[in-house]
């Protein structure tokens, strides 16, 4: 019998596979399509403490083996999400939920986190600090240790929850960034979030998302994703979560080897709704064909030796 | 929406660079006209979105032009079958539409008006439909809307076929209870501007999934925001911000 | 008729397609295949001071869209290359080469770079500072504008040829590495190398290359390549190359409606060994397709407006 | 070096994961066994490169075992084309083979050796074949060496056919003129350590490119550094650099 649970953070999870934010909304038209309760848990769409509108479309841009989007944190802003969000979600959802916020200022991340963390239905905090399509935004607090360390520290000192901080790709040295993080306080690591990427339309001649660059996901990022957890699991204590690429059970017990306690999916969702259910059924097979009898042997597997 | 997989039963030209794709498979999430699918091509990522013409019981038929990489690929699939979403969006309310509706189709936005109008019909409802086309020989599915018993009539832009000039033109003098319209957003802006009465826009977007999860393909009506693939895509006069 | 030349830092090529450094040796493999002076030009092998074989086998991971390597610049040293590869290259390319140099410290730097500047065959000399296979080595010149400009600066005091600088993607700021090292008067910027990625075994548990991780490449990197070649031709005066995942004539034109003036196809040569001459054969058809008379005239052409 | 379209003409089982592939197509560039060919699998990157097993004027074969999603997508393959590379590599020298030739196989190391002892056997030469298997059940090709006039003995670890143990256990007391060998590369040391004669040995490696542009499959000997797709995958037992 597979044994699929993992701790994170000191919640026991029936499986790793965690939809990634941005890529499940807040988990209605999922719940339509099968029982989300199957999911280890969920981070729902990063949330921010106003509303916003995102940026101009189109945000869509295709790529090999990949997707290009600029939404920019569409979102009804922190006090919608919980007054209309969270108990919609009650009815579907019976399992923690992983709170994804961002801001584009320490008081705004502290703003959201104080009052996420409040409430019942949220086990995790989620901070992105990496979001690539806000000019001057996010992207800042990700791409150096002093700004994530600070975000983490402010956000930590109003949490009772585990915070756990999500890193941008688009740096020279992440487990710089982790460590900065780590010793500030936060509780896990998720990593990715998208590469900073472009495409241009030959026709137009001008590109193809109206934000001109945009987040770049897809099974197309995945060495990058797995070769920075793997740099990140081994320089930190706490957990961390594998994110950029996944889309099949091989693809999470890969990155569980490399170092992660948890898996996020994100891109595979959209073209494939059933993704998550899919790979969560799969695990099993996955772990007897490689011998696993227990996911949480593996982690960190292929860093030692 | 539901996943299902089609098999191919035609996709065939209909002119230059235009294909018309009929699949067999359950069309029971297809309630509406003006819904869509999202059809997963081989060796690309994201699915094409594509409104639905006409279905029936257990198949659907929908008409494409060939533009870039993924509708090349497409249009060579002559069988086999395919993974697709169906019951997309919000479709159009047929319950507006009064006596007489008028349907504006541009270039090929007239295929959720095919479906519509063999709809409105079916109600017993007199249906108007002006087809604006480039030319003659991207008018196709006329002769299909007169054989529903609409009142057809054409416009191109060269003047090849019909009225010379823009769908706007052949709305002058009409007289209708409720429009309802799809084709390129150059063209929505004149048609509600020269409109009478009330009527439903059929927006097109780029979309990551269609289903409602990425926002990817949002925008902000009177009344808030609206996803074009789940609140969407058949917007109302009334709500619709018009990019100025 | 479609006019496909570009002038890349004073020399007029036939058109912008170049093999990249490490994709095709030193010419005769694909001189069997075809006639190599199809090409615009091509970057040979990697040279460095001294011979070397590189990292410990095995060197290559496949992955989703691309591979991974870990060659480590294999390459028989800068004599030997002037001695024996270059007489025997020039029995089958007349054109001028690109010499690919790469190196531990400025002074390996200047030292190949001065003898190969000599050589009557180079046309040009693309100067490596960011192999990211390395340990410590060229990897830490690419990922500091300091270190970067010094090299550039170096390099440039011996050459009387033009000097290209090829970046690394593997930073946060690619803008401010190009920006020091046209300061430092580099003639051209060429980008992007591999990004560093890595894969693991899930029979092993072992990662699947020796060194742990590899430069990555193929279709899968296009959308971050054509972002940061975006960026730096933007920023810089002197021309850019646009390299990674470049696999189509279609590609070729993005890159170039991107900024790049010339662009390199790298792992392509790999999987198909007459890739580039194809690319050359589609780009008149690609060009009209497009309404494109003249390759020159839509270099940038997606910056503006 | 040749690439070139070949039609599937049969791709089945001989055993438990281990698959026959025969191609049709032009093998013009196939001038020595032990030499390979680089097979373009879909939805693969890279190629995937096998041995050749045996070959005529217009078609060849290879086997290989299912060990990965590329030969698993490979053996789902009943029919249609594949783009292949061929005459990759420098293969066996037949010209040191002696009177007396030894060949040796570990696993499915035959496959190259197969297409040796044809053409040895053609050459009048009296041909020693040892094939070594993990069991009965992997014993594939034994009677095909038989039925070409070789002499086999056949060795597996289990013991459940031939000898038990290791082929350097059948090498024992053997009298051979030259060795030819193929198989894991545990097995080469042992072989090369009881082996009483000079030999070859077929190398693997993962490769990116298979034709000498990557550098990805080199290897150091004695005399320098060698690519094993382009100056192997066949070495001589004196230039061979053993990993200690």
């Amino acid at each position: 019998m597979a044994d699929m649970r993992v701790s994170l953070c000191g919640i026991e999870l029936d499986n790793p596979v965690i939809p990634a934010s941005g890529t499940f909304g807040y988990g209605y038209e999922f719940a339509e399509l099968y029982d989300i309760n199957v999911l280890g848990t969920f981070s729902f769409k990063g949330t921010t403490r106003e509303p916003r509108f995102g940026n101009p479309t189109p945000r869509i841009a295709e790529c090999t083996a990949g997707l290009i989007n600029s939404v920019g944190l569409q979102n009804p802003g922190v006090e919608k999400v919980i007054e209309e969000e969270l108990p919609k979600l009650a009815n579907v959802f019976h399992k923690k939920v992983m709170a994804n916020v961002s801001g584009f200022s320490v008081d705004d991340y502290v703003y959201s986190c104080e009052k996420l963390d409040k409430c019942e239905q949220v086990g995790w905090l989620e901070v992105n600090v990496s979001c690539p399509n806000v000019h001057g935004g996010g992207m800042s607090f990700g791409t150096s240790p002093e700004a994530a360390a600070e975000v983490t520290r402010a956000v930590k000192a109003v949490c009772r929850k585990p915070v756990i901080i999500k890193l941008s790709p688009n740096v020279t040295d992440i487990v710089s960034i982790a460590l900065a993080c780590q010793e500030a306080g936060a509780d896990g690591i998720s990593l990715i979030n998208t590469l900073l990427g472009m495409r241009i339309d030959l026709k137009t001649r001008r590109p193809v998302v109206a934000n001109r660059t945009g987040g770049f996901s897809g099974p197309a990022i995945f060495p990058v994703a797995l070769r920075m957890v793997y740099q990140v699991a081994q320089a930190v204590k706490v957990p961390v979560i594998g994110v950029g690429g996944v889309s099949s059970a091989e693809n999470v017990i890969e990155m569980m080897l490399a170092g992660a306690t948890a898996v996020e999916v994100g891109a595979a969702n959209l073209t494939r709704p059933y993704a998550c259910r899919d790979i969560i059924k799969e695990l099993p097979a996955a772990m007897e064909k490689y011998d696993i009898s227990s996911l949480r042997d593996i982690i960190g597997g292929a860093i030692h030796g | 929406m539901r996943q299902g997989i089609f098999q191919i039963i035609e996709n065939l030209p209909l002119a230059r660079d235009i294909m018309s794709l009929r699949l067999g498979g359950d069309t029971g999430a297809i309630v509406r006209p003006g819904q869509f699918v999202n059809i997963q091509v081989e060796d690309c990522f994201l699915r094409r979105p594509l409104s639905v013409c006409d279905w029936d019981g257990d198949s659907l038929t929908v008409v494409y032009r060939i533009a870039g990489r993924g509708t090349e690929l497409l249009a060579k699939m002559k069988n086999g079958s395919l993974d697709v979403l169906t019951g997309l969006g919000n479709g159009f309310n047929t319950a507006l539409s009064g006596d007489r509706p008028l349907l504006i189709g541009g270039g090929l936005g007239f295929t959720p008006l095919y479906a519509l109008a063999k709809n409105l019909i079916k109600e017993g409802k007199k249906v108007q439909v002006i087809l604006g086309f480039a030319s003659k020989e991207q008018a196709v599915y006329v002769d299909k809307f007169k054989a529903l018993g609409c009142e057809v009539t054409v416009c191109t832009e060269d003047g090849s076929l019909g009225l010379k000039g823009y769908v706007t033109r052949a709305m002058e003098g009409l007289d209708y209870s409720h429009f309802y319209t799809c084709g390129p957003e150059a063209m929505f802006k004149a048609v509600s501007d020269c409109s009478l009465t009330s009527g439903q826009f059929s927006f097109e977007q780029r979309m990551g999934c269609g289903f409602g999860a990425c926002m990817g393909c949002s925008c902000e009506t009177l009344y808030g925001v609206k996803r074009i693939c789940k609140e969407g895509p058949v917007l109302m006069k009334e709500e619709i911000k018009w990019r100025t």
